[in-house]
């Protein structure tokens, strides 16, 4: 049985139709990848499956249960992590209390303790916290604040706070946005390492190298619509997929030779509120 | 009937005062604690000019030059410094009630904190009979006076270039920057508007219950904030609108419930209103201006 | 034990102590991300369930504060779902009115007395138990704040959306914090009523709550301690004022204000101007960063530099997607 | 044209630019490539006027311009497209246009306006829409346009391409190119080495606060093999 099966979803928000029709399967235990053009629904796609927003139509069944009108909180509870496309940590917070917020779920039932950093359940989360820090190499940066970090490392912290939840799936949206070769290379490999444990990654992304790289299977979206899946080879000589997204001109090829570009919604975000956008920067 | 044209005229001088507060909270997105002041630093020039035996005019006129700098300079000393700095919005929030505190303690050290008598000579305070009803003229005028500056307002800030440069500002300061506006000029001379707007504001309210003191402003200042979340954050004409329907609020509930909490139960409008309605009446959203 | 400190004295010190846990109360609220300007509305209720109970059931003082603070958390909980629909200023404002709402109902009952208010409530709060309290209070605060629900909270602060898809269930973290509010309100408010005998409406007005709110953010939300400290240090301050005249009080107080603002707009507390203290003094800390800076500077490197070498001509598309395989062999 | 000798940028203690020199000639296109957080956009707000330098000097011709506001610089002709568009969202096309030419005459603005419809023929059919309306690409264009309408002598542009179809960013990098073979100075910050070579002469390499290589586009890629890997 597939651990998340997107059946037939469409998303309106007022006139604009963001997804018409989305549908493709995960089975337990490999990458998937879901690629394509600016604005061809992927962000919303990931919305929708991590319940912020309710499909208009169709379903989505993750883990054998509905997900359409549960909060995102109980869907983290029943084994799905994320990421953001526009990198949200917790400023201000050490790398490891920002893990310590992902490991939130692990203290359940012991919610009520008020013994601080002193209970053993703490110490417990603590060793674990640090220890996929140590994973992903980012134990010397445990204390230090995670708006000082450079923007790759920030990317790492951001999947190992995802990882603190243990998902069954873990969605990453655009990982690579704004990286350079070496640094979505190291991110493939780690997204390989997370996945040889055990968890199922859906992995959206621009970037064709990467994707090619890690990713089992492969669905390609445009204008809304998954318009052909299957294994990466196989989908990168259809036709279809030429048209769509790897295109022919100087740009395109560019595209994917180089990973500058970013969804559209992360960018209308930003343009809506350019105030914080220009300011966040440094 | 009587009491529907008692409420609109508490009304428009409600929305007299919304407009006041609309410009800087609403546009530029300043909540002021310091209005109360600026309405009572107004009303005080007004008296002492009066009292030198200028006429009205020269009289309002003072008023409002004298309320307007006071905002004006307060902007550029206080508020062009933290918005370098990028201070968040409650900052601005406690420097207001910083000044506040020293504008109260002005005022009460030169009025003794004395009630001082306004002199209503040569204001338009009789009644008017229309319709076998009796209409505060006073309140007609302020009226009249609100539906103008609402006009004049929305046509400054949507059709001319130096409007379109506030809403700019007001949007990204940055940006206008960007684009060679003189920030910190555009919003000393919209916190100088709201001065001149709120010295009217305190002058009427002064002349019609004939008495100003350093603290008569005080209880207003809620009332203020609660014009705006009613007519809908950044809206001049929700400012109006919402003022009157307070007013018409205030007084039914004073003929129903209790005259002593008159202010706390259009409180308790406000509560309603924005559980059911959080954008207010003629508000866009109200989650982008918070 | 307090015959060193003159009446007057005992009388602030007392009068201070249960401000703090007012301050507390803001700042509980305001740690959880909610601008929480209802509790002097909770207040009156704590201070007028004990001041009935008390002096017409004839309950023991305990239980009445006890009663007090139940009473405040009940009504909490019931205006809570109408209420924290509400974000921002919004909240904050319809905080107010339902602390309006609160006060008008007291003084238009008759069992309330109405505006008169109730005197002659037993006085059985001593300044030392108030001491004690306290002291209990920031034990409990400091325990809270490091536990797993005063992360969860700082987390809703900071980004309700991220904390939600953490598993943080941001509704429950949002009423639990209204309710605590509440409740340390509501403890105030009757430690107040059995403190100074006499309680009416009007002393829960908008007025009283101003300093407490400006202590609370100037204070900062990082950290309880900070809007204590504030608290603390502006009524010492007050006291050496006092003896220079009532208007200059208020000169000195609203410059003060002006002052912290324009040094710390974002409260004393602000979690990221204490990390910055921090990290200037950890060389480890810096160090790790530098060379977490240094790799993806090297990185850079070679990315351009291989973009130079070809010339500024793209690689095409399909020699990308013929190498990645190797790529994914790669350890 | 422009000439920055030594610039340093501090947050408190946190160092974005550590001494760097730039110089821009009359009608030249340059660009400066770097990851996210090398400094980048901290130098384009600093030469721009948003971020007092701590140290160094900016020079416009024989003019002081380093140190000075925005709104003065951008008076001066150095215009900067932010990063991230910054459009003015409630606002609508034309009023943003307008707004690009608040210093400049009635008349002129009237005619700049159709130029840059001319330039961009999108705009021109969605002059009375908010700006927050438009696509990303849109924004994009409407963003260079109103940077144009200021007439600069240098524009620039803060990672133009971020966010953008590829498709889009074709049409966007013609209209620069269209806009350099007018004589208008450019100085492009890209993240995207390939495409910031690609269209412009000489480029300056950011990395981590310095500058790292520099030179035409061929020479970059030899200075920055000695520097790393020999």
């Amino acid at each position: 049985m597939s651990l998340l099966s997107v059946d037939h979803v469409s998303r309106h928000f007022g006139g604009v139709v963001a997804v018409s029709d989305a549908a493709f399967e995960i089975e337990p235990g490999i990458v998937f990848g879901l690629i394509g053009p600016n604005g061809a629904g992927k962000t919303t796609v990931v919305n929708l499956i991590t319940g912020y927003f309710a499909p208009t139509a169709g379903a989505i069944i993750f883990d054998g249960g509905s997900v359409a009108g549960v909060s995102p909180f109980k869907l983290a509870a029943r084994g799905l992590a994320r990421t953001f496309q526009n990198l949200q940590l917790f400023e201000g917070v050490t790398v490891l209390e920002n893990v310590l917020i992902g490991r939130h779920l692990a203290f359940r039932g012991k919610r009520w303790q008020l013994l601080g950093t002193r209970s053993r359940e703490e110490k417990t989360q603590r060793a674990f916290a640090l220890d996929l820090l140590k994973q992903l190499n980012l134990e010397s940066l445990a204390d230090a604040d995670a708006s000082s970090l450079p923007y790759g490392v920030r990317r790492r912290v951001e999947i190992a706070r995802a990882l603190a939840v243990e998902p069954k799936l873990l969605l990453l949206d655009e990982p690579t946005a704004g990286m350079t070769r070496k640094e979505s290379d190291d991110i493939g490999e780690l997204i390989k390492s997370v996945n040889a444990t055990g968890v199922t990654v859906l992995l959206v992304d621009h970037n064709v190298r990467l994707v090619t790289a890690v990713c089992d299977r492969v669905a390609v979206m445009d204008w809304g619509e998954t318009i052909v899946e299957g294994e990466p080879a196989a989908v990168w000589r259809d036709q279809r997929v030429k048209d769509a997204y790897l295109g022919t001109g100087r740009s395109a090829r560019l595209a994917e030779a180089d990973e500058f570009v970013v969804d559209a919604q992360a960018f209308a975000a930003a343009a809506a509120s350019n105030e914080g956008a220009v300011h966040d920067q440094d | 009937m009587q009491q529907f044209i008692n409420g609109l005229s508490l009304g428009s001088s409600y929305a007299l005062l919304g407009i006041g507060v609309t410009l800087v909270w609403g546009v530029l997105g300043i909540l002021t604690f310091a209005h109360a002041q600026t309405m009572t630093i107004g009303a005080y020039a007004a008296l002492i000019t009066l009292d030198r035996g200028y006429p009205v005019i020269v009289g309002v006129i003072a008023g409002l030059v004298v309320a307007g700098l006071f905002s004006g300079l307060m902007d550029l000393a206080l508020f062009t410094p933290l918005r370098r700095k990028r201070a968040p919005e409650f900052a601005f929030v406690i420097v207001t009630i910083g000044v506040s505190q020293i504008s109260d303690a002005f005022e009460a050290s030169r009025t003794r904190s004395q009630t001082l008598p306004f002199p209503r000579k040569g204001f338009p305070v009789e009644p008017l009979t229309l319709l076998g009803r009796n209409v505060p003229r006073l309140s007609l005028v302020m009226l009249v006076t609100s539906v103008i500056v609402m006009a004049m307002l929305g046509y400054w800030l949507h059709r001319t270039k130096s409007g379109t440069a506030v809403r700019a500002v007001a949007y990204s300061r940055d940006t206008g920057e960007l684009l060679g506006i003189n920030s910190k000029w555009i919003f000393a001379s919209c916190f100088f508007i709201s001065g001149t707007l709120a010295a009217l504001a305190g002058i009427f309210l002064a002349a019609s219950s004939g008495q100003l003191s350093h603290s008569s402003n005080d209880a207003i200042l809620l009332l203020a904030f609660a014009v705006i979340v009613l007519g809908g954050m950044g809206s001049i004409r929700g400012a109006i609108v919402g003022g009157l329907l307070l007013g018409l609020v205030s007084v039914y509930a004073t003929v129903y419930v209790s005259s002593v909490f008159r202010e706390a139960v259009a409180m308790l409008t406000i509560l309603v209103v924005l559980v059911v309605r959080p954008s207010g009446l003629f508000g866009e959203k109200a989650t982008t201006r918070v | 034990m307090f015959n060193w400190l003159s009446p007057l004295q005992v009388f602030t010190l007392d009068t201070t102590m249960i401000t703090t846990v007012l301050v507390v109360a803001v700042h509980i609220a305001f740690r959880a991300g909610l601008f929480n300007l209802a509790p002097l509305g909770f207040a009156a209720i704590g201070g007028y369930t004990t001041a009935l109970l008390v002096t017409k059931q004839h309950w023991p003082t305990l239980l009445g504060i006890i009663a007090g603070i139940i009473g405040a958390a009940v009504l909490a909980g019931l205006f809570a779902l109408p209420v924290l629909r509400l974000r921002g200023i919004y909240l904050a404002l319809g905080t107010v009115a339902l602390a309006q709402a609160i006060v008008i109902g007291i003084s238009n009952f008759d069992f309330t007395n109405g505006t008169l208010g109730i005197d002659r409530i037993p006085n059985r709060v001593t300044t030392l138990e108030l001491m004690i309290l306290l002291i209990v209070l920031f034990v409990l605060l400091e325990l809270e704040r490091r536990s797993h629900f005063g992360r969860a909270a700082a987390a809703v602060r900071l980004d309700e959306r991220t904390a939600s898809g953490l598993g943080i269930n941001i509704r429950r973290i949002r009423l639990y914090s209204f309710i605590i509010s509440a409740a340390l309100a509501g403890l105030a408010g009757a430690l107040e009523a059995h403190r100074t005998t006499v309680i009416s409406p009007e002393q829960y007005g908008f007025g009283v709550l101003i300093p407490i709110f400006v202590y609370a953010l100037v204070g900062g939300d990082g950290h309880w301690l900070g809007p204590v400290l504030v608290c603390w240090a502006i009524v010492v301050l007050r006291q050496y004022i006092d003896f220079a005249g009532s208007a200059w009080e208020h000169y000195i107080y609203g410059v003060l204000l002006i002052v912290m603002m324009m040094l710390a707009p974002s409260g004393l507390t602000d979690p990221k101007l204490l990390r910055k203290l921090r990290f200037r003094k950890s060389r480890r800390l810096r160090l790790a960063a530098e060379r977490a800076a240094a790799d993806e500077a090297a990185a850079v490197a070679a990315e351009v530099e291989r973009a130079a070498r070809s010339g500024g001509d793209p690689v095409d598309a399909s020699t990308i997607i013929s190498q990645a395989p190797s790529i994914a062999a790669a350890p | 044209m422009i000439k920055i000798e030594d610039l340093v940028v501090r947050y408190g203690a946190v160092v974005a630019l550590r001494g760097i020199s730039i110089e821009v000639e009359a009608g030249e296109a340059v660009s400066v490539i770097g990851p996210n957080g090398a400094g980048k956009t901290s130098l384009m707000r600093c030469l721009a006027g948003l971020i007092k330098p701590s140290a160094g000097s900016i020079m416009l011709d024989a003019q002081r311009i380093g140190g000075k506001a925005a709104h003065i610089v951008s008076r001066q002709g150095v215009v900067l497209v932010p990063e991230g568009r910054a459009i003015l969202a409630p606002l609508s096309v034309k009023q943003n246009l307008q707004m690009g030419g608040y210093n400049q005459p009635k008349a002129e603005v009237k005619a700049s306006i159709d130029d840059m419809i001319a330039l961009f023929p999108v705009l021109g059919r969605r002059l009375d829409s908010a700006g927050g309306l438009l696509s990303g690409g849109e924004q994009q264009m409407l963003a260079i346009a109103r940077g144009l309408m200021a007439k600069p002598r240098l524009l620039m542009l803060d990672e133009p391409s971020m966010g953008l179809a590829p498709k889009v960013v074709d049409n966007i990098l013609d209209a620069l190119r269209l806009v350099a073979g007018l004589g208008t100075s450019i100085l492009l910050a890209e993240q995207n080495a390939s495409l910031a070579l690609d269209i412009t002469e000489r480029a300056y390499v950011l990395v981590n606060g310095e500058i790292v290589a520099s030179g035409a586009a061929a020479e970059v890629g030899e200075d920055l093999l000695e520097r790393y890997l020999s």
